[in-house]
């Protein structure tokens, strides 16, 4: 059979190609990963992309999709958990919980706040909703900077530009620059998760075994070594 | 006809109107800085379009806006010096001077590079470019270049103006055998008088883009007052005659026409062909007397025709040589120390070494009819 | 210097953005020839729309130049499906559609530094040509054509490093699909967005700086001795 | 066409675009004239050098143009930082940052088409000035500068078209702050991200299209009529 | 010392060697074409810097390769006539003409524009742009913005060359008064031995990049052998004379120097006056006895000093007038007829006309020293 071809969101990037290489290992035709922003991957599935299998970093474009009757639904599978915390550089002594009304506008000070673009990046919709729910956004909605990307909000905390910033605990972990204040509790957000499914367009009987696999107690640790929370019971 | 003009057309304040039809092989444009030589070329070799009019050349229509007619110049096949060499600057001068070559289809070709590159003295630039190349031999290349296109036409816009003399008496003679014997008409712009007395067989005078007179070349070179003050002593008597026979000792040869005979330094032409030989006016003394131990050679007998005092201290002798009349220019105050009045017979002496090179000229028929 | 090793994976997206820049350049080429001499010596109507959407790209944001490539040239717009359809010509989701929006982005790169060579060229020496018998053709590729090479070569030269370095329209139009659309610049993309990237970044980023570097070097030494060879000073 | 109305917060957008387009083009006039100087006529070591720095955000990514932007730009930055500290300039999260990073990345386009003016200047003009009196400056014032004006008007042009569409380095480099630095491309781009958005990104991308064809044509209508006063052609 | 040079320079094959030193007011550069005439001008006004050697011009060094000396040619206060007219083509003809008036201390400035634009004549064109001109019109334009500079050197290549005669008459006299009056040294390219007759003190002959002869320019241009061929006609003897008085009835000034008097159509100047006279070699008829009833005026009493038959068909005969040389060209059967023989008392008759404005030219002193 040919290639599998998975259109899957860019954060996903180093988790994905350490299950590609088991895959592979384990005798497959290893999959063809296209990483880009889960908008650009579905709009471009919409326009004909020869995909089979879709993995978007949050619910709403994958039901942009499902709504166009491109994915095959019954496949649509919630795969993977996130979190979102609070970080700042890692010489900072800043420190704080979260909880309702906590004076974030105090700690970031005359900085700014670094996140991903609140109204159209997930790890910025979410944050956005989270600091909403703790009933701090107002106070700090005009110190925001909005980055094109969660990675970006990242490095602006990593190289000091800003005090304090909201990313994904995955991304967080992994970068020295950077501590953790704290995790943004489950409830303050709707559930981060990376949905992912089969494409209705999709040939490839490979397709279905692959998001299978995906599922499997083989890509568990590497989901969680890059620091995601598997969502479905290993099969 | 050779050319025939007939246009106007305007260039921001200056307008140029000219008509005439030149049945001559070459019809040199001559007259002052901005009276619209060069525009007058550029209409007939297709650069500008004329605001209205017509243009023709041995008998091929070019332009005419009644009947909404353009020739485009690359259709022309005409061979343009143009007053600026206008070379191109990413081409050797060899490439430069072949440019036209492949439009010329071949069985049309009658000029080769190395005929054109020895005459113009250009073989040890062929691998050069022209940026480096001083401005004479930039001229001599544009030359060269017009010429290898074999054209059917021939423009030049003051081609020899940057040139050295010796430069000019080798070009020259060979424009009189392109007039001549492969009989491409030519016009051509120049301010020089001896250059137009030597070459051209008629003459377009032009002024603040008007024609203020137009004739066959010996006709107009009488006309002294067509010619801007400073030049009129270059000006003079053309006289078209033929070679009676040669003096081996004293390598001269010996014309003859109706107005009688003279001695020049040898042309080397069989006897019986026609020679062009100008005098300049100033070059002609009057003797009442037949003049004795001088070295001018040249006595024409004749009478006086006119006199013309309009000048201050000049005056200009018309003398009538067997009906052939050659001018003179002498002072005044000769004029009546000689005692000189209309009728009286006197002889015009013309010093021999008057005749260089630069005043005789070999010719064929000059025009086609 | 290990971590300067490139992988399998990686080489393939050096070799495709090589390409791609180089059938960009190429393809555009004469396109933009054509459009600079329309846009420098044309007199039509709509002159300053073709003027405006040749420079689209370069007013667009990139992401919205991909997108308007993807519903135009995708396998389901007007023009995709003409070209599928007719000529076999396919270029969603293939490196012929990442070359198609490379060139599209240094299109108005292109046509401006030609056009700009256009507009210096002495139309005097192009009537002198016309006078010795060429017609505009001759005159355009014997004349006109060495004379903007200045241009030519620049505005090549800007097209290739645009499309070494363009992202937004390519990953927007063709995905980012290994070994058929990944260029370098997406390669380089897909780094940035996961921990611990920034060495794979930095790796991709120095690979596509010495070609570039290379191809700019190349092509002013050429241009200079063109120009020597030209005379052009 | 209700859907045509701008909310405020897109208004302030297109002002922004509009002031940092503008600031992009004009501060980096001087410093392209002079960079397009040297590359055309100078002779020093490090020419090669020069030349890649300013092609450099045509090769990279926009994004990494903007991360290389922070990092000497950003606050941390060390140029960032001795512009903060001893001039008062700060480019971290302002509309300043912004027209830094337009034009740092219209800065190639706009030195290319400078560049490729001056080597069309016909140099023995120069030297006739010189032999009238004129020393160096007087003759780049005088004589140059009024001969490169078509690739200096090229280059503003690019450079403010480019500008207008820029991206992927502004907002990696000072982020997306509504009224500070949430330019056109920028808010387009958040429109793209969001389904349901295409109707506001088409909205905003017509304005960004009204604005540079604007700038188009004037810049032609100049081009085209100083072209007559210069008689270059 | 007005121009001192000793430089050699290459150009890809050619090379430039020249070394004179010229007192003279106005050197001329005369050669052919590619000789190095352009070359030597441009070293002179600092668009070249010579691969060795020094240029001093009026007491101030321009180059000194040994003391590592090159003033930039905006220093050097040059007006320079390029030989193509290389205006501006983004300014006016006004803008053009006043360019280098910005750079000139007022003080230093003698030339105005009013003045300049009447001299050439192109006051209609100061609205105008360059390329909206003639060729002759751009090069009045590149000469009036040379003067108006107020130079303390002006260099000039073959400014008329593309000029007609009556410009030309308007042009010289302007040059000589700015050599005289003015006191600029000029340094003057032409291949016109005529202009070179009438305007220079000092000529340098230069042949492929080396220099053939330099000296006084009366002395060059009884050299015959050093002009082209087809140029020596135009040599001849450059008398320098005086004014003995007018004759006011004929419009006729006398002139008179040892070598007796000569009378010639009125030159405006007071007696006393120092003139230069052309007298054209071919201009000069041998008698051997004095001629009677002839227009020819002028008559000089000498011997012959020395006879040239190097040539075929002329001969030069050099007559001894009363100390002063007297160059006349006569073919050699004039020379057998008369009998001449070196010590042979004869006339040198010269017909007045000949002494047309352009062989007629007030004089300063020609020489600094
Ligand atoms: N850049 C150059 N490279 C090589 N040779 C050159 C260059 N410029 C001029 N020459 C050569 O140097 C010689 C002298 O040139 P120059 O321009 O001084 O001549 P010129 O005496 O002024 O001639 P003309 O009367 O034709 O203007 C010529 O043979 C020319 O071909
Ligand atoms: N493009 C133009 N616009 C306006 N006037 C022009 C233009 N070109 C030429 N002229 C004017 O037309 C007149 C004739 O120009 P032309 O070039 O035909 O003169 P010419 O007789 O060749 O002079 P020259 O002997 O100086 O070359 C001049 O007065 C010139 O100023
Ligand atoms: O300008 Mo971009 O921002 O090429 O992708
Ligand atoms: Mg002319
Ligand atoms: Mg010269």
């Amino acid at each position: 059979a040919d290639n599998v071809v998975v259109f899957a969101a860019a954060s996903l990037k180093n988790a994905l190609d350490a299950i590609n290489g088991a895959w592979k290992a384990d005798g497959h035709e290893p999959a063809t990963i296209s990483y880009a922003a889960s908008s650009a991957l579905a709009k471009q599935i919409e326009g004909g992309a020869p995909a089979d299998v879709f993995i978007s970093a949050d619910l709403d474009w994958m039901k942009y999709l499902a709504d166009k009757k491109l994915t095959k639904t019954d496949t649509e599978v919630q795969l993977l958990g996130n979190r979102i915390v609070l970080i700042t550089g890692k010489d900072s002594s800043a420190a704080t919980t979260i909880e309702p009304n906590f004076d974030l506008a105090k700690l970031v000070g005359d900085g700014k706040l670094a996140m991903a673009d609140v109204k159209a990046v997930p790890a910025g919709k979410y944050g956005k909703a989270a600091l909403e729910k703790l009933g701090v956004w107002s106070s700090v909605e005009n110190k925001v900077a909005q980055a094109e990307n969660v990675r970006a909000a990242l490095k602006l905390v990593a190289t000091g530009e800003a005090p304090l910033g909201i990313v994904y605990q995955t991304d967080a972990a992994a970068d020295p620059e950077v501590k953790i204040i704290a995790t943004f509790p489950q409830e303050t957000h709707a559930p981060i998760i990376y949905p992912a499914a089969v494409l209705a367009d999709s040939k490839n009987e490979d397709a279905a075994k692959f998001l299978d696999y995906l599922k499997s107690a083989k890509a568990k640790p590497l989901f969680e070594e890059q620091g995601f929370t598997v969502l479905v019971p290993a099969n | 006809m050779t050319v025939a003009v007939d246009i106007s057309h305007r260039l921001g304040a200056f307008t140029l109107d000219a008509r005439f039809e030149s049945a001559g092989r070459l019809t040199a444009l001559f007259g002052p800085s901005g009276s619209g030589k060069t525009s007058l070329v550029n209409l007939i070799g297709g650069l500008l379009k004329p605001d209205r009019g017509r243009i023709a050349a041995e008998g091929r229509v070019f332009v005419d806006t009644a009947q909404k007619l353009f020739v485009p110049a690359h259709k022309r096949r005409i061979g343009y010096v143009f007053q600026e060499p206008r070379l191109f600057p990413h081409m050797s001068v060899r490439a430069n001077l072949l440019y036209g070559r492949w439009f010329t289809p071949s069985a049309e070709r009658y000029e080769d590079l190395d005929r054109v590159v020895d005459l113009l003295g250009i073989r040890h630039l062929l691998e050069r470019r022209p940026s480096h190349l001083s401005g004479g031999e930039k001229q001599r290349v544009a030359i060269g270049r017009a010429l290898l296109t074999s054209p059917r036409l021939l423009l030049m816009d003051e081609p020899l103006a940057s040139l050295d003399d010796a430069r000019k008496a080798e070009i020259m003679p060979y424009l009189e055998r392109l007039r001549d014997e492969t009989k491409i008409p030519i016009v051509y712009v120049s301010h020089s008088v001896s250059e137009v007395a030597r070459l051209a067989s008629d003459v377009v005078v032009l002024s603040h883009g008007k024609i203020v007179a137009f004739g066959p070349t010996g006709a107009i070179m009488q006309r002294l007052d067509l010619l801007p003050k400073e030049s009129q002593g270059e000006g003079g008597t053309v006289l078209d005659m033929r070679v009676a026979g040669h003096d081996d000792e004293f390598e001269m040869t010996i014309l003859r026409s109706t107005a009688g005979e003279i001695r020049v330094p040898r042309v080397d032409t069989a006897p019986g062909s026609a020679v062009r030989v100008r005098i300049r006016a100033r070059d002609v003394m009057i003797a009442t007397e037949l003049p004795r131990g001088l070295s001018a050679l040249n006595v024409l007998a004749g009478k006086v025709a006119s006199i013309d005092t309009s000048d201050g201290a000049t005056v200009e002798v018309r003398i009538d040589c067997n009906g052939e009349m050659v001018l003179s220019r002498i002072t005044r105050q000769s004029m009546n120390a000689l005692g000189l009045a209309v009728g009286l017979p006197v002889f015009a002496v013309i010093k021999t070494v008057a005749f260089d090179q630069e005043n005789l000229s070999r010719t064929g028929a000059l025009h086609d009819i | 210097m290990s971590w300067l090793q490139l992988s399998p994976e990686e080489w393939t997206a050096v070799r495709l953005s090589l390409k791609v820049a180089t059938w960009a350049m190429i393809v555009s080429l004469p396109i933009g020839i054509c459009v600079a001499l329309l846009l420098a010596r044309g007199k039509f109507w709509g002159k300053s729309l073709l003027n405006g959407i040749v420079h689209l790209p370069l007013i667009l944001p990139p992401v919205v130049t991909g997108y308007l490539l993807l519903i135009t040239f995708g396998r389901r717009g007007p023009i995709g499906a003409f070209l599928a359809d007719n000529f076999g010509i396919v270029f969603s989701f293939r490196w012929t559609g990442a070359a198609l929006a490379c060139g599209v982005m240094g299109f108005p790169l292109m046509v401006r530094a030609i056009w700009l060579s256009i507009e210096a060229v002495d139309r005097k020496l192009e009537a002198a040509a016309g006078t010795l018998g060429a017609n505009r053709a001759w005159v355009f590729f014997t004349v006109t054509l060495p004379l903007i090479m200045p241009g030519i070569i620049a505005g090549m030269i800007l097209s290739f490093a645009k499309a070494m370095g363009e992202f937004g329209a390519t990953i927007t139009f063709v995905s980012n699909i290994p070994g058929e659309t990944q260029t370098l610049p997406t390669a380089i993309y897909t780094f940035t967005q996961v921990p611990g990237g920034d060495i794979g970044a930095l790796r991709l980023t120095l690979v596509s700086i010495v070609i570039s570097m290379t191809a700019l070097i190349a092509s002013e030494t050429f241009s200079r001795r063109l120009g020597k060879r030209l005379d052009l000073q």
